[in-house]
């Protein structure tokens, strides 16, 4: 980890002084010692990148920001996981691909905040990023990946399981008692980087499709509408759990849809690029059981 | 149609897997049946019969039992219908039913005659059958000159070591033969096994 | 008390979302053949399968639906070529968030109703007025909506 | 501030037996926005439109809802009422309490109640409405036609008749299609070539047709009134400006032995040809697949001989762009192939009938060439094996039609009358010659059609025997090649074996190859079979849901002569009434999308079934980069509303259905 | 080349009146390294009497054999007798089709039957060996052959559960015997049937059939009639006197199975491959 780090500071200097970038978005530390987004612009202060387990959060959301835009041609620090969310804002032209240099970290997995191993580490689709510009770390440093089977036995996917297994009624109650700590503070949305409208539906209000406030209600009305919004695209990077301060578990609800998306439609978001979006593309032999 | 004749167009579409209604009378497979012109009823009549409930008149037809199972009106058939496997069921039923075309009992022995054997013996003893047909020619007050004709043949395939007196290999689980031949046939009532 | 006279009685509260071509037809072809069917459905008529948004069956519920039909035109059959294809991906994936959140999925009815389906029509509504009498009000989806009037 | 008129019908007894109509009118007073609620006993009469009339004008009421019988029926009568009145035609609303109300509701008190709530639906989303204003387009009078047949000819000659510019498209090298092979036709025996040949010649010589052959459609973009269409003029190697159509380049043409596929390859054509003496128009084409030139560069005989000079070796395939406002598709169609080779996968062979084996099996287009004056055989039936001729032939029907299992599932419905026309042909032609007939059932539907097969039978003689044939053999009976045919006559519930000199089957009709490749580019539904699809089977037979492009002749479905050139003329008046206006007044009911908000995250491109929408940069004044938006395509949306349930942030919305009417609609249910 | 291994089924005619046809399968795979392993304890397929009298027990009957291979785990059954062939066949489609049928089987035969084993006929099998293998091994040409390759009726039917060859004109074994040297003809009768199920009980319509067959392939330049099929080669052989003496014609038309012929062209005695029990001396 400490020589990808040294690399990585190296590769940021020089993409800066070739001014084949003008920002690297990466991880570097705050005044009390914490992993932060940083924004680097000038070669000499690439020194400032650090690289280890606890840098979990996803920068890629930082790549449709107005005021990071503004800083000019951007490079990237990115895990494999949160390289899937680049191809995905490619394919939905949200990004030009090639004005984004991509530098991809091979990963060992990363921490929570607390120290905890990420839950979404659990359930890795791959530790190697694919669709970078460069890479990082060698393929043999990283753990071995895990098959799709095995996935389907750890972590989230067995909660997933837990709660399906319930009875609906259960089921409900389980997510009533969760979404009832919803204080609608949208923390997920903003940390999501997957959500990029100009203006949310959940603000719009002619008409006021979601309550504003956060009755149960309007809460079961915003979760379902941004799972739905993500599926087919959610990359499973966990950032909305991580980001949400009542702790709800958001991630499974998108993973749900992840799975379903794999499953019935062989559709793994952000694994392919030019993918057409799963939602606004059909095929005539989708299988179905219960339209009568 | 009579409630029995719409049971019986049932029994006849499901053991035949097809639906005769499919059937709309090209006669394409009385077109090609090798036996079709010394039929009394052709294949496109038999299939006519049961779509309108007689499903009884055609199982008593000679027809049913001069068949001799190619499968060439099957695979020709515009619609798919299944005119082999009717065919087989027609016959099923004329052995449960006991109709079958008096010119042919001999030929229904013969194939009763045939499952018995599987049944004792796990495969054909062709001299037990061979014995057996002939002794139903000659007890079926049929010509007996006709089955001593082939009575020639016998000791010709003796000779020629064609014909054993044992299959070359034994069956050694001979009881699971028959526990298979008592699961199938106890569905069905059936006359086959006296 | 209340809670089994209201049973007794009760009614259910059905909203259909429909296209404009095939099953809105097809609705209409019930009433020209006078093919009695309960009096619970309100019917939304929608220009097709397609614009039918998911967030359209929530609302439904948040009203106090207890049961929710979409019907469209049967595959290849499409007004607009392909609007229903589209419905039918994005139900697919609906149903699974709906089950993993546990909202009744018995309680959203999907078909595909050609004009010509009048008595189709006929049949489905009844089957699902009935089914959803026997489940009861959707206290459920219904309850999450008090709870917030409460609050 | 919305002031809304509610008029209740009684339609009679209709609605007013199962729905208290008093009582409704009476509960719909005081829903918010109501200024009046009235009813009266036909809504839809005249003086139920002028109760509305007077109301709008007197209340100065802004908005109508009409609870009477289905939209489908009379909101084109309301709306243009309220239109007379002065209030918006979108402003107006019907809530259907008879269709879906009093007709299917016995009890009254439910259906009462009903009634209410569905008037309260409309109230509700009425009270969200916005008057939209028709969409006008401009119409460019000029129509593209696809397909040189007798379907293409025909609606060409009328559009061009009422004075508008027409392009007329062919992929061969003539004009003329099937037609132009066939000998007579049914039921008047009259020669096809003697009716056909004066329409294709005036089509070539009309001012206002352009026609352009060994062409095809390459591209097609834009919507209804202004399509923008690229066509693949394909290399001639003949400048047919300078060729005079003399005839010395193909007759000296040195490469005499090639198939001609116009005789269905029973004859042969030279490299440089025409496919038939009165191909239109009359200038040869060079096949560069056989042409020696191209080969070795050696020969040119065909271009030393050329007085006119006409011979370009250098030709090229050409793309032409034309604007045009319509399109009629006329592509025709092909025969079903029998033998092991199939356009359609789901289709087979008909193995157990030797075709393409036993040379003396053919198909009823080539019998068609052989018994047709222009002809290989010059009319005379010569069979191809031996050019003996044939003592007795067997016509077998039903060739891949209403066969599941390895052809088609429907009727051809033209083979019953031909084969009847081929049997009369041959007998007038080989008097003592026998014609067996196998058929399932007799069409013959149309006029003198029944009696002309009649004829055959009672007059001519032709024997018909009533079953499918199982299997064709070739044997040779007494020193002559002979084909076995074993079929059954089911009326005699016997096999029936015919040992013949040649059979014809009369093969199914099938779309032509690349009918559905054009559809697609046409955005023109199609079906299993590839037939293309019309808007409606009964009501709008010529039209599309393409707006735009309407259908003619056997691209559609099976069709014989006559009720192709009555589709074709119906085509042509559709397009005609187009050309009527100048400009297209178009439903606004169509998506727009609200710029300002919008991703451009291109679900809705995606998903749009017209490809209406668009990815647009929106730039400031001075061209800098402001943000990529959606756009919609006015003339191609049709108003589905597939992108705005695709939309994430709803930034696309779709007139006369938007999300603000819709949930208004659902809202007014809260209980 | 190394061995080939197939499962085996004989069949009760291969070990019965048509044993010369397992002798010579089993002198041809021999050679070209082919081993067989027959099927432990297998019982008869149940044939025209099963599914005349009783559907379900013509299911059962091949179901049992199909569970035994499967058992054995056998991936490759070779069944030289198109009429076990093919019943094998529709039994494994009837299984793989409906799971209600192979839990009703699995019970009824007594053992779990899933219909994974591939069931090939001898033609199939020689396809799999290939074509150079078979050359390499190849001693005597067979030029001096002109068959009529006789497919009969169930070497191709039913089409779709057999997926073997085109059911009216076949050609497998034609393009094979004429790599091997052999000039087969072109003939009209390659899938008629026989009548061989009927040898015994109507003999007159056999030999009717039998003369038809015979008689178009000499009529084509055959000088040998090839087939695959022990009930076809015992009627034709055994039955063709009495054709003769009925149609007052001669033909001395050997019936060959196709092993035969290969057998001959890889320099297998006649002997060793059984022809001299056929009834027509093969005398070319």
């Amino acid at each position: 980890m400490e020589y990808q780090e040294y690399q990585l500071r190296e590769t940021a200097a020089k993409l800066l002084e070739e001014e084949k970038a003008n920002v690297v978005i990466g991880y570097g530390l705050s005044k009390t010692g914490k992993v932060v987004p940083v924004f680097i612009t000038r070669p000499e202060d690439a020194q400032k990148l650090v690289w280890n387990s606890e840098c979990h959060q996803n920068l890629v959301v930082f790549l449709t920001r107005p005021e990071v835009k503004r800083l000019g041609k951007p490079a990237i620090v990115v895990k494999p996981c949160d390289a899937r969310a680049i191809v995905v804002l490619a394919n939905e032209s949200q990004i030009m691909r090639h004005e984004v240099y991509v530098i991809g970290m091979v990963c060992e997995g990363v921490n929570e905040d607390q120290g905890r191993p990420s839950s979404r580490c659990a359930i890795c689709y791959g530790h190697y990023p694919q669709n970078v510009d460069q890479v990082i770390g060698e393929a043999e440093d990283a753990p071995k990946d895990l098959s799709k089977e095995e996935r389907r036995k750890t972590g989230k996917y067995q909660r997933i399981e837990e709660i399906k297994a319930l009875p609906p009624d259960e089921r409900l109650a389980y997510w009533k008692r969760e979404f009832s700590r919803c204080v609608r503070c949208y923390a997920c949305r903003q940390s999501c980087p997957l959500c990029y409208c100009n203006r949310c539906v959940a603000d719009k209000n002619r008409p006021a499709r979601i309550p504003t406030s956060a009755s149960l209600q309007g809460n079961f009305a915003w979760n379902i509408l941004r799972a739905f919004h993500l599926a087919g695209r959610c990359v499973s990077c966990g950032a909305c759990s991580a980001a949400c301060p009542a702790g709800i578990d958001l991630n499974l609800i998108n993973l749900t849809l992840a799975n379903a998306a794999e499953e019935q439609f062989d559709h793994l978001s952000g694994t392919k690029v030019g993918a057409l979006p799963l939602i606004g593309t059909f095929s005539e032999s989708d299988k179905e059981d219960f339209i009568r | 149609m009579s409630e029995t004749q719409s049971q019986l167009v049932a029994d006849v579409e499901k053991l035949a897997h097809t639906q005769v209604n499919d059937c709309y009378q090209c006669g394409k497979c009385t077109a090609g049946c090798p036996r079709g012109d010394v039929m009394d009823i052709g294949p496109t009549r038999l299939i006519r019969l049961v779509q309108t409930g007689e499903v009884l008149e055609a199982a008593r037809a000679e027809s049913v039992w001069q068949c001799v199972s190619c499968l060439t009106c099957s695979t020709r058939c515009p619609k798919s219908v299944n005119i082999s496997g009717v065919i087989d069921a027609l016959r099923q039923i004329s052995v449960e039913k006991r109709i079958s075309a008096k010119r042919f009992n001999k030929t229904v022995l013969f194939q009763k005659e045939f499952l018995r054997n599987i049944r004792r013996n796990g495969r054909t003893n062709e001299l037990e059958l061979v014995v057996a047909w002939k002794l139903l020619g000659l007890a079926s007050d049929l010509n007996p000159l006709a089955a001593l004709r082939d009575a020639q043949l016998g000791p010709k395939m003796f000779f020629r070591h064609k014909l054993h007196f044992m299959p070359g290999s034994p069956v050694k689980d001979k009881a699971v033969v028959r526990r298979i031949f008592d699961r199938c046939m106890a569905e069905r009532k059936s006359e086959t096994e006296e | 008390m209340e809670k089994t006279n209201t049973d007794q009685t009760f009614e259910p509260k059905i909203i259909a979302f429909v296209c404009n071509w095939c099953t809105y037809l097809g609705a209409d072809l019930a009433g020209t053949n006078r093919l009695e069917y309960p009096a619970n459905i309100r019917i939304i008529r929608l220009p097709c399968t397609g614009r039918i948004d998911f967030n359209l069956v929530i609302k439904a519920f948040e009203v106090g639906a207890d049961a929710v039909l979409v019907s469209g035109c049967h595959p290849g059959d499409c007004h607009y070529n392909a609007g229903n294809y589209h419905a039918r991906r994005r139900w697919i994936l609906f149903r699974e968030l709906l089950e993993v959140l546990g909202i009744e999925t018995e309680r959203i009815h999907f078909s595909w109703i050609s004009a010509a389906e009048g008595a189709k029509f006929q049949k489905f509504v009844t089957e699902i007025v009935d089914k959803t009498r026997a489940l009861g009000p959707y206290r459920g989806y219904q309850s999450i909506t008090h709870e917030s009037e409460e609050r | 501030m919305a002031k809304i008129g509610v008029f209740t019908c009684w339609c009679g007894e209709n609605i007013a037996r199962h729905i208290d109509v008093e009582r409704v009118s009476k509960a719909i007073e005081s829903l918010p926005g109501v200024h009046c609620s009235m009813n009266y006993k036909y809504m839809c009469s005249e003086p139920g439109q002028s109760l509305i009339i007077d109301q709008i004008k007197s209340l100065g009421l802004t908005g109508v809802v009409v609870a009477s019988c289905s939209p489908h029926m009379h909101l084109k009568t309301f709306r243009a009422a309220a239109q007379l009145a002065g209030v918006n035609p979108y402003m107006v609303e019907m809530a259907n309490i008879r269709e879906q109300c009093s007709w299917v509701h016995a009890d009254k008190e439910e259906a009462t109640a009903k009634a209410i709530e569905l008037i309260r639906i409309s109230v509700e989303k009425l009270r969200h409405n916005r008057p939209l204003q028709p969409i006008s387009v401009p119409i460019t009078k000029k129509a593209l036609v696809i397909g040189g047949g007798v379907a293409g000819i025909q609606a060409a000659l009328d559009i061009a008749a009422a004075g508008h510019e027409v392009i007329l498209v062919e992929k061969e090298p003539s004009v003329g299609g099937k037609m132009a092979g066939l000998s007579e036709t049914f039921p008047t025996l009259d020669c096809s070539q003697c009716i056909l040949t004066p329409r294709m010649v005036e089509v070539n010589q009309h001012p206002k047709i352009r026609l352009m052959t060994y062409s095809e459609v390459e591209k097609v973009e834009g919507y209804i009134g202004n399509f923008s269409v690229t066509i693949r003029q394909k290399a001639r190697y003949v400048d047919v400006n300078k060729c005079t159509g003399c005839g010395t380049c193909w007759n000296g043409c040195p490469n005499k032995r090639i198939p001609n596929s116009f005789d269905f390859n029973l004859g042969n054509r030279t490299a440089i040809y025409i496919p038939f003496p009165q191909a239109v128009p009359a200038r040869p084409v060079i096949d560069s697949s056989r042409c020696i030139h191209f080969k070795n560069g050696k020969c040119g005989i065909c271009e030393k001989n050329c007085a006119a000079g006409a011979i370009n070796f250098n030709d090229e395939d050409k793309l032409i762009t034309e604007e045009v406002g319509a399109v009629v598709v006329a592509t025709g169609y092909q025969l079903y192939s029998i033998g092991k080779e199939q356009s359609n996968p789901n289709l087979s062979g008909y193995g157990e009938y030797g075709y393409g084996k036993y040379k003396d099996v053919i198909d009823s287009l080539q019998f068609e060439r052989l018994i047709s004056a222009s002809g290989p055989t010059g009319g005379e039936p010569k069979r191809p094996s031996d050019g003996r001729v044939p003592q007795k032939i067997v016509f077998i029907q039903c060739v891949g039609s209403r066969d599941n299992a390895k052809g088609v599932s429907y009727c051809s419905k033209i083979c019953c009358m031909y084969t009847a026309k081929h049997t009369m042909l041959y007998k007038h032609k080989v008097h003592d010659g026998e014609a067996h007939v196998f058929y399932m059932d007799i069409r013959s539907g149309g006029k003198k059609y029944d009696e002309f097969v009649r004829r055959a039978i009672e007059q001519d003689g032709a024997l018909y025997h009533r079953g499918r044939v199982s299997k064709i053999t070739e044997e040779e009976i007494d020193g002559v090649r002979k084909l076995v045919v074993r079929g059954a006559d089911t009326l005699t519930g016997k096999p029936v074996t015919v040992e013949a000199d040649m059979v014809v089957l009369a093969c199914a009709m099938a779309p032509t190859d690349g009918a559905t490749a054009l559809a697609q580019k046409l955005s023109v539904g199609y079906d299993e079979y590839g037939f293309l699809s019309e808007s409606h089977p009964k009501l709008r037979p010529v039209e599309t849901n393409s707006a735009g492009v309407f259908l003619c002749g056997a691209c559609q479905g099976p069709k014989d002569i006559p009720e192709s050139v009555a589709q074709a003329s119906a085509a042509a008046a559709k397009v005609l009434v187009m050309f009527s206006q100048d400009h297209l007044t178009r439903e606004p009911e169509i998506a727009h999308v609200d710029e300002s908000l919008c991703a451009a995250c291109c679900a809705c491109v995606q998903a749009c079934p017209y490809e209406a929408i668009s990815i647009e940069e929106i730039v400031d004044r001075k061209g800098n980069h402001v943000k990529n938006t959606s756009r919609v395509n006015p003339g191609l949306c049709m108003g589905c509303g597939t992108c705005v349930a695709v939309c994430p942030s709803k930034s696309i919305d779709l007139e006369g259905f938007t999300e603000e009417e819709v949930y208004a609609e659902i809202e007014s249910l809260l209980s | 080349m190394g061995t080939t291994e197939f499962g085996y089924y004989p069949g009760c005619a291969l070990h019965g009146s048509s044993n010369d046809y397992e002798q010579s399968v089993r002198a041809c795979l021999d050679r070209l390294d082919v081993r067989l392993t027959e099927l432990e304890d297998w019982i008869c397929c149940g044939a025209t009497a099963a599914h005349s009298i009783n559907q379900k027990l013509a299911t059962a009957l091949p179901a049992r054999n199909l569970a035994i291979a499967e058992k054995a785990g056998c991936g490759s059954l070779l069944a030289p007798c198109p009429m076990c062939s093919m019943e094998l066949l529709k039994a494994k489609q009837a299984i793989t089709s409906d799971p209600a049928v192979r839990d009703e089987m699995s019970e009824i035969v007594e053992l779990p039957v899933i219909g994974s084993t591939d069931v090939v006929n001898l033609i199939q099998v020689f396809q799999a060996i290939g074509l150079d293998a078979i050359k390499s091994k190849v001693t005597d040409s067979l030029d001096r052959f002109r068959p009529a390759c006789y497919y009969g009726c169930l070497l191709t039917r039913p089409p779709k559960t057999l997926r073997f060859d085109d059911c009216e004109h076949p050609s497998s074994m034609e393009t094979f015997l004429a790599e091997l040297g052999a000039e087969p003809v072109d003939w009209n009768f390659k899938t008629e049937c026989c009548g061989a199920g009927m040898t015994l009980c109507d003999p007159d319509t056999v030999t009717d059939l039998a003369h038809k067959i015979i008689a178009n392939a000499r009529k084509h330049g055959a000088n040998v009639i090839v087939t695959a099929c022990p009930m076809c080669q015992m009627n034709l052989d055994m039955r063709q006197a009495d054709v003769e003496k009925k149609f007052e014609e001669t033909f001395d038309m050997p019936i060959l199975y196709l092993s035969d012929l290969v057998g001959l062209a890889l320099g297998i005695s006649e002997e060793e491959l059984g022809i001299n029990r056929h009834y027509v001396k093969l005398q070319i």
